[in-house]
């Protein structure tokens, strides 16, 4: 955790520029969404499956689909504050050592910086209702990055296999 | 696809909640109603049982967080009986397991509440 | 089953002008695919799962998954002869009285009337191998169209609400 | 996903096949072979039993097509056994019922081929 956790941090930049993966890999799927909480539940299928398909043992495949599911929540919820006429993306990359994920909106550009961070001892003392989604998460995946770039926000979610 | 059906009953003083299908951000709504309902015809004690309970996101841990207050504030309690491995898992990344009372069966989680034991502190 | 036979023989114009559906509903969903059949599996579940979202009663959903699953093994199979470097697209759309999937290629020009017809009675008296995944689709759909837009190939499978 | 796993057993001069998973474009090639093994072998009395079939799209029904003939010249035949719901509707849409005989149990498709019936004509 403390290594995603780094990160995590080192990304949370404002106004990155405009940039793709080094070798901007095809996505093996991706999918195009409307904004619907209907949808959720698809997409944590289809992710549970493609985690199948990347060969991580059981129980990881539900793991990485409950992440997946949180960041296509917060895209409906914070992104597009719950309207449902927008559409976003999750694109799927298997690749040797990894299995990523991105999520990705054309909402207004977030600064990652604001994004809350849970404390879980706080947390779980305060009972507090919101912030679990992002620390789900970071929790599951190995990194968890936002990032701005071409008009889009892409959160990506990246789980390695061991 | 079910998506969430919530049956309650009652049992003396306890109410049991039998979740089946999936709790998520599309389907929490329900699921909150009806704790709403028991909060609000004053009953505390609760147990949900999740043996029909196919998958929880935050959404759902969310709604049990923002009821628990007023549930121990009028001495009862809301706990939890017969979590699969999926939702098992998903209460432990979090620590939830420290938070709510989780039992094997219904029968255990009822049992509890007879006995007298408190919440977790 | 006659209507359909109707509607799809009507289509199979070679060089329609490109053309959309008149008012262009945005898909509920859409997919793009790497043209492996690896991923059929995925098609065919997330289509069931579709279908069921949209009301059949059961049985009716995994016939309709069986559909397109036939209509993207001969995108993979005809259109990109076994390449699996290319993409294709799977759209839904779940309408008031019908569910449509396109699933859309951008292989050659395809000749819709070249397409071999099933007769099934010759079929199962001869014991051929092939032109079984078409005349499955036709069987399981109301209609069954092709058609080239945009230097596209565009197999349309629509099944009525009833 | 379980893709695909055909396992074979002998009993007496039938040969039955156990296809688990789902045949579909991507896994046809595996049936295809545990057929051809048998027939390789000159085994011509086979029973598939679709107990562990999910699934099956036309190259899987055209895969059979494609080995029937060679099966029954050789005065053998290809039947079916424990059928899905989903599976046996996939063989009615095409009428393959009527081209092959399919038995609810594994036990009847064997007896068949012992009380000496034959294929259909
Ligand atoms: N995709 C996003 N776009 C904008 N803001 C986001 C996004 N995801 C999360 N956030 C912000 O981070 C906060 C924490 O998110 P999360 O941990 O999922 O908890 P919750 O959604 O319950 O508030 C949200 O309340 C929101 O302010
Ligand atoms: N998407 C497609 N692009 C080009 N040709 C196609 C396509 N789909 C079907 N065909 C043609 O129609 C024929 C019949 O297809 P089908 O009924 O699926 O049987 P099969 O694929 O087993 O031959 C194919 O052999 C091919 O010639």
């Amino acid at each position: 955790m403390s290594a995603a956790r780094g990160q995590t941090g080192g990304r949370r930049e404002r106004a990155a520029p405009p940039r793709r993966p080094a070798a901007a890999a095809r996505p093996d799927l991706a999918l195009v969404v409307p904004s619907e909480t209907h949808f959720l539940v698809l997409i944590k299928e289809l992710t549970k499956r493609m985690a199948e398909a990347a060969g991580f043992a059981a129980g990881v495949p539900d793991r990485v689909a409950l992440a997946v599911d949180e960041a296509a929540t917060n895209v409906i919820e914070h992104a597009y504050h719950g309207a449902t006429d927008r559409t976003f993306e999750v694109r799927y990359e298997n690749r040797d050592g990894t299995f990523q994920v991105e999520v990705v909106d054309t909402g207004a550009m977030v600064d990652p910086r604001a994004m809350p961070r849970v404390d879980l001892d706080r947390y779980v003392t305060e009972r507090r209702t919101g912030g679990l989604g992002v620390h789900l998460m970071e929790k599951i995946m190995d990194s968890v990055t936002f990032q701005r770039s071409a008009r889009r926000n892409v959160c990506r979610l990246v789980k390695r296999k061991d | 696809m079910s998506e969430l059906n919530v049956e309650t009953r009652e049992v003396g003083e306890i109410t049991l909640l039998y979740p089946r299908g999936f709790i998520n951000a599309h389907t929490v709504r329900h699921f909150e109603d009806e704790i709403r309902k028991a909060l609000n015809t004053k009953h505390f004690k609760l147990v949900v049982n999740c043996e029909g309970l196919t998958y929880i996101a935050s959404a759902g841990l969310g709604a049990m967080m923002g009821a628990i207050e007023e549930i121990r504030g009028n001495g009862g309690d809301l706990r939890l009986a017969a979590l699969n491995e999926t939702v098992r898992n998903i209460f432990e990344i979090l620590g939830f397991h420290h938070l709510y009372r989780i039992f094997p069966s219904e029968v255990e989680a009822i049992r509890s509440f007879r006995d007298g034991e408190g919440a977790p502190s």
